[in-house]
């Protein structure tokens, strides 16, 4: 795969849909670089919330973490006050992404190169040589530290989860997710402490948007995810809502796991594995959590960058970091909560192996992703078809659907002008 | 405590056989390599530095490793590749309490229809074996990565 | 070398040719990703014939073989009646590249995302949960699996040899190949019964034409192949007829091997080494076959993507898979035949040793072919000059010349409209 | 039959000089370490596996080894580069016919001028040895590449 | 980092420059593939004089050094008249760049692949069979060998070293210097015999021109490289001259050792060790030179490629060679003078440690430039800020201050008319 | 002078011990892998080959080699890396003066954050090594590295 850039002598590829719908995506939505470049600007650097992190990751004044919003690399970082400010990785005197480190400590912001110094909330605190060295040189006149601090992102917090936004005209965080997403937010994020469990990071050769699809696609699971087919964690006639904000841009897939297993071959899904039995019965040791009512799974996708993971009792941000139009990095960030006994911190972690770059129900969502994004760079005159359940975009109390998806591409046609 | 030869013999060529089964892709003679009660972790280095228990995989006893092996097989889709084990040679210390433990830098590559090999894991087993009788088997093996991000999908063991 | 792309501010370079002719070829026609994208359109997706593999490759009905035609990724496989598909691999739900592994035999071609299934002639068999669960979702009235098989290429089998094209309205191979290069063609794959030796597959960097060019150029293997000149495997002084279609796309190089072998200063050709010997005389152990006639050489150039190699004992097809304007796959697929003894299979293994990635009187090929892209890279300006024998195109009976090279690009040109 | 110390070590140091060899670009020196009747291959991990008898490079006895390199110093033009071999572990089994049947994984590393080093061959030697007197030699070394595409040409040895 | 073209449905982004002058630097001018491209056919191919080499690497008849001129492989080599020529490494029939070896020494040039032959003045010698063999083919009656050699470059040679110019148009080497830079370089260079010491080779991911910058900015050392602040070897409170031709292009950075070393908190320099001590005092053994004068560094950038080293004992010249917008390879070429007695050959590698791409002093210029360009990367609307000393352009004797940046921008504003 | 089996393992040991030294990132314990007047060098096969005696890096002496590490740990910015080492068996060869040469290839890979492992060196170790006591130190260690550019910066130790 050299470029994605797919334009021949014959002037630029365009997306061409089928109709006002959002049914059919065509290949180029996937592919060209110059649609992933405005998706940047438009979207990742304009009025949405990115997720950057959780406020855990910065327990102190000083503590930072480095992560990115779209392609551009940012400090999530805590000062004196407490609060949290994300400024981005850029010296404004000459471009340096100064800070390497992924997370740490430090006393102020220095650039190395010549020791440019800000605070917490980006501010230039100094310049080397200002006012010159035995009268020689230094700044002129008119320098103004204010003038010269660092790119200062829009920061909203709840219950410790911190996003972030490019476009400081954003509406506030809770207007963005709208009712029904923050009911499922605060389901998981309802203000208890949260305890770090760790990180996987994987890199998946195909468009951002796919990933999305992939959360927003009740349809797959139950038949590409043999595990989950079998041991009726997720099943097409499981009993399930389907969520949408009014952009229809972000979802929600809720569910419960039925407790009776049943082979069925009438809806033909040779996924089912009749004799599949457990070595180790731990391995689905599920136990069910006050807090969930009788939902066992909530899958939440909030536009652009993350999703939040509650599968029983393994829970996780996964972020999404695009790099080009053909790639993306997929950053699981797990934890759970600071009243967790030694068990059940035992337990989120030995389910953790059905999610993750290796994970039994995960794993083959990025290689799936990866193929879809090989079909779409083959032919540019191609279009998918989400049509299950119509072509119309709604909310949904079962999982035979692919409403979610025409959803986000409804609202991706409006911001995209495409 | 000293290492004797056949100890270190015996270790060389448990790596060499480890290896050998999973790059001629036997992964059903794979849980033989450990103990009943083995654990088997593949972890970031990011992770194990800072002490944050989250593995990429982490099986505890041999029943595990043959799920995940069976899940391998039969449950998860996923595009066809070969790994390649190149494995650098093992420090042996026999602690007091007599448990064997042992570490040694490995490279894995990984090579898929149409592509030449790639880079797909390196970094450092950090193991305890112990003598089943007369077989050295793994009571511990912990394969911490070094590469910061894994390419899409990690799906047979390393 | 980041991209072939010499796009600069001040607009696309288009190839300028000097003249009307074919004979001066200048560097964007080899290193220009537009020209390059409009080559996959119309030679590659367009109206030519491309070499997909032998029958032998797919003994059995299911049996298939995963391959490219240009850039897309097609699946050779074997129907009931016995007949041969070539199908794009590419579902038609959300385009996944589903047939991942490069062989084997399958049931039916599912697609393992949601398992739409396919069959042996691409159509869609069924979709899961179409008629929707518990009366809930599914497809719209108004779908029809009829439209959703997978994209199927028109094919043409001729003793054993499996073409396919992605343009249906493509004239017949036969007219294709025209009656010289059917000639040189049937020579080879006259109805016998195919072996199947193995496989050699290398990356070469540089454009997919300077391969075709290489085959077509008479006037360096006398020179660059040091082995061949001194066994007399390939002179200048060989008797030889060079053929094309009336097209001049395709072409046949036909020699033999002449029996005294002695120095030829004369012509200056310093790779003849006098003094060398081999150790090892079975290297060169080379039985006459009855169906060679009187050539011991024949090597078919099928435009686009494919050359027949007879060289004395040693047969194979080379199939050209480009990826990108700066790179291609070349694949070698050695056979022999039914009735072959020992020794024969023996020899031709034997003989094997002269070509392919490692091959005495191929590597090298390889290498010319990098470097040569390496001098087009470099300047955008430049132009080569293939005025051995004249500017014209024709038939010939004598190796001094480049019409062979000449005849293909004045065919591109047209085609090109460049 | 048991492995002896000798001969693991005679193994060690073959597979090691062997290695600084080619590495080295000592190509002439390169066939003495097979014996005169000693089969030579380069063959692709898919040939191998699917008994597709067909090889990249195929050296029957040392006579052709040394027409292998006079052609490679004297007859092929190509790029120059250099090699480095990392080998891991070889596993050593003596049968009852007292052939002695070795395996190693290696790892083969190019560089070609103004470059950085890449991923040149992986793969597993797959061999027989045999002691010439003192020294040990290859009677069997077969090359079985995973690299799916060779990167454009193979000129030396592996 | 997939592409550098930041070209966007909306369009290709061109570099906005704040106002006249050029002390604000935007972002395109080191990330716009199509500025490159400019940079290349102006700049480097253009009436620029570029460092090739030093006479001692190619000391007989036929001795050769292959190099780069911007990206385009050269040929410098030494004829028979004793002179050096610069040849562009790529043959005129069929484009190929055969000399593959980096240094040699050869009888004539010889293309392989067809066995063109040409002498070290780059004539075309012979073609074989031009007369065809056997009456048959052979070379058009109008070819010419004169019509066909290699692309031979101006060639300047001043004391040892080499320079060359596609363009022949292009002002003598002397001018192109001008008086002040053709001093320093005199200083060095002053006919003595040389002697090579080595070679080192890095590729540093940033935009070339940020190197340049790098041994333009006088700021930076003082501040970023520790080592030399605090053994006095680079000080803000050095004496020192800094110097331009009349384009400002080229520049000069000279300077002399402080003798005594005190702390300058009053500058606030954080990089200042005071309790640091070298355990082995050898590694800054500085003896002085004769010919230095007063002056212990002396640092002179010509543009477009190459860098004068002398830092105290240790001298190379530093060769850029773009390899696109984002990257470029630096060649160190250490040497000393003939006289050197052993001691001295002994220091010069020593101190050699302090650079290259492992060196205290170097290894973090390489650094911060591949962070600069991850700055530039990730906001193509970010301007820098070089106003170190005001806004203009001028000669200087004090090291606080940018105008050596300035200038050479205001010189590539009018070359690049952007 | 043949290599006894004490001398072999000590070997093994030592280059293992080496490269969990500076995989581990203990870089204020690499210089006791020295003697005191050892000649520690990083140098490009180009050089070496070519008999230019420039280094990329060259400490002579423990002395020097303290300072690097200084340098590299509170006077050099870099990015953050981890280093991985594998290397290859070592060949061993005691010459008439009783001198212990030892020679090794070596393949070092690199890991920034947020990116796969690269190559970062391949080469050869040609070294020399000496009993202090019971304990093997290096009294020569050259690094001769193939690739022929340095991806950028070298700032730790090989
Ligand atoms: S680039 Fe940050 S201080 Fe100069
Ligand atoms: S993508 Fe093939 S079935 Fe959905
Ligand atoms: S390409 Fe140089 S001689 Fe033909
Ligand atoms: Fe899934
Ligand atoms: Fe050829
Ligand atoms: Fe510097």
């Amino acid at each position: 795969m050299t470029s994605n850039r797919r334009e021949g002598l014959d002037g630029q590829t365009l997306p061409t849909w089928e109709g006002e719908g959002s049914s059919r995506v065509p290949s180029p939505v996937y592919t060209d670089e110059g649609i992933y470049q405005r998706e940047l600007e438009r979207i990742f650097y304009g009025p949405h919330w990115s997720y950057v992190g959780l406020e855990i990751e910065v327990p102190e004044a000083g503590s930072f973490k480095r992560t990115s919003v779209g392609e551009r690399s940012i400090i999530m970082i805590r000062n004196r006050k407490g609060e949290i400010n994300v400024l981005e990785n850029r010296c404004a005197h000459r471009a340096m992404r100064f800070c390497q480190e992924r997370t740490g400590k430090v006393k102020t912001l220095v650039c190395p190169y010549h020791q440019w110094n800000y605070n917490y909330d980006g501010r230039l605190l100094g310049v080397p040589f200002r006012n010159g060295v035995k009268g020689n040189g230094g700044m002129p006149e008119d320098f103004s530290l204010d003038d010269h601090g660092l790119n200062r992102l829009k920061v909203a917090v709840r219950n410790g989860v911190v996003f972030a936004c490019f476009d400081h005209d954003v509406e506030p965080l809770e207007e963005y997710l709208g009712e029904d997403i923050l009911s499922c937010f605060d389901r998981t994020f309802n203000g208890r402490k949260l305890t770090l469990l760790g990180y996987n990071r994987q890199r998946i050769p195909g468009n951002w948007k796919l990933m999305m699809e992939n959360i927003k696609d009740p349809y797959h699971p139950g038949l590409l995810h043999t595990w989950f087919v079998t041991f009726g964690l997720w099943r097409a006639d499981n009993e399930s809502r389907l969520k949408m904000d009014k952009h229809h841009r972000h979802a929600a897939m809720i569910s419960r796991r039925s407790d009776a297993v049943t082979k069925n071959i009438e809806e033909g899904v040779t996924s089912f594995r009749q004799n599949m039995q457990l070595n180790e019965p731990l391995l689905l040791d599920i136990v069910h959590e006050p807090w969930w009512g009788n939902d066992t799974v909530c899958m939440t996708t909030v536009f652009p960058n993350v999703i939040f993971q509650q599968q029983v009792n393994s829970l996780s941000t996964r972020q999404i970091i695009p790099a080009g139009p053909d790639k993306f990095d997929f950053v699981w960030t797990h934890f759970g909560f600071e009243d967790d006994d030694e068990e059940m911190v035992e337990r989120r972690l030995r389910q953790a192996n059905l999610f993750g770059p290796a994970g039994f129900v995960s794993a083959d969502d990025g290689e799936v992703i990866e193929f879809s994004q090989e079909g779409f760079e083959q032919d540019q005159a191609f279009s998918t078809i989400c049509e299950l359940d119509g072509r119309g975009v709604g909310q949904s109390d079962h999982m035979v659907t692919e409403t979610l998806i025409r959803g986000m591409y409804r609202y991706w046609r409006e911001v995209m002008e495409l | 405590m000293s290492v004797d030869i056949q100890l270190r013999h015996a270790v060389a060529d448990l790596y060499a056989d480890y290896g050998a089964c999973i790059d001629g892709a036997k992964y059903d003679e794979w849980p033989e390599f450990f103990t009943d009660t083995a654990w088997y972790r593949v972890v970031p280095r990011e992770n194990f530095d800072r002490d944050l228990p989250l593995s990429t995989l982490s099986l505890k006893g041999k029943a595990m490793m043959k799920d995940r092996i069976y899940g391998v097989e039969s449950t998860i889709f996923h595009a066809p590749y070969y790994q390649r084990h190149v494995i650098g040679l093992p420090s042996i210390t026999v602690r007091e309490d007599e448990t064997i433990h042992v570490e040694a830098n490995y490279a894995v590559f990984r090579t898929k229809r149409d592509f030449p090999a790639e880079i797909f894991s390196v970094g450092r087993y950090i193991d305890r074996v112990v003598f089943e009788g007369e077989t050295l088997k793994f009571s511990q093996k912990f394969c911490v990565f070094d590469n910061d991000i894994i390419p899409n999908s990690l799906i047979y063991p390393i």
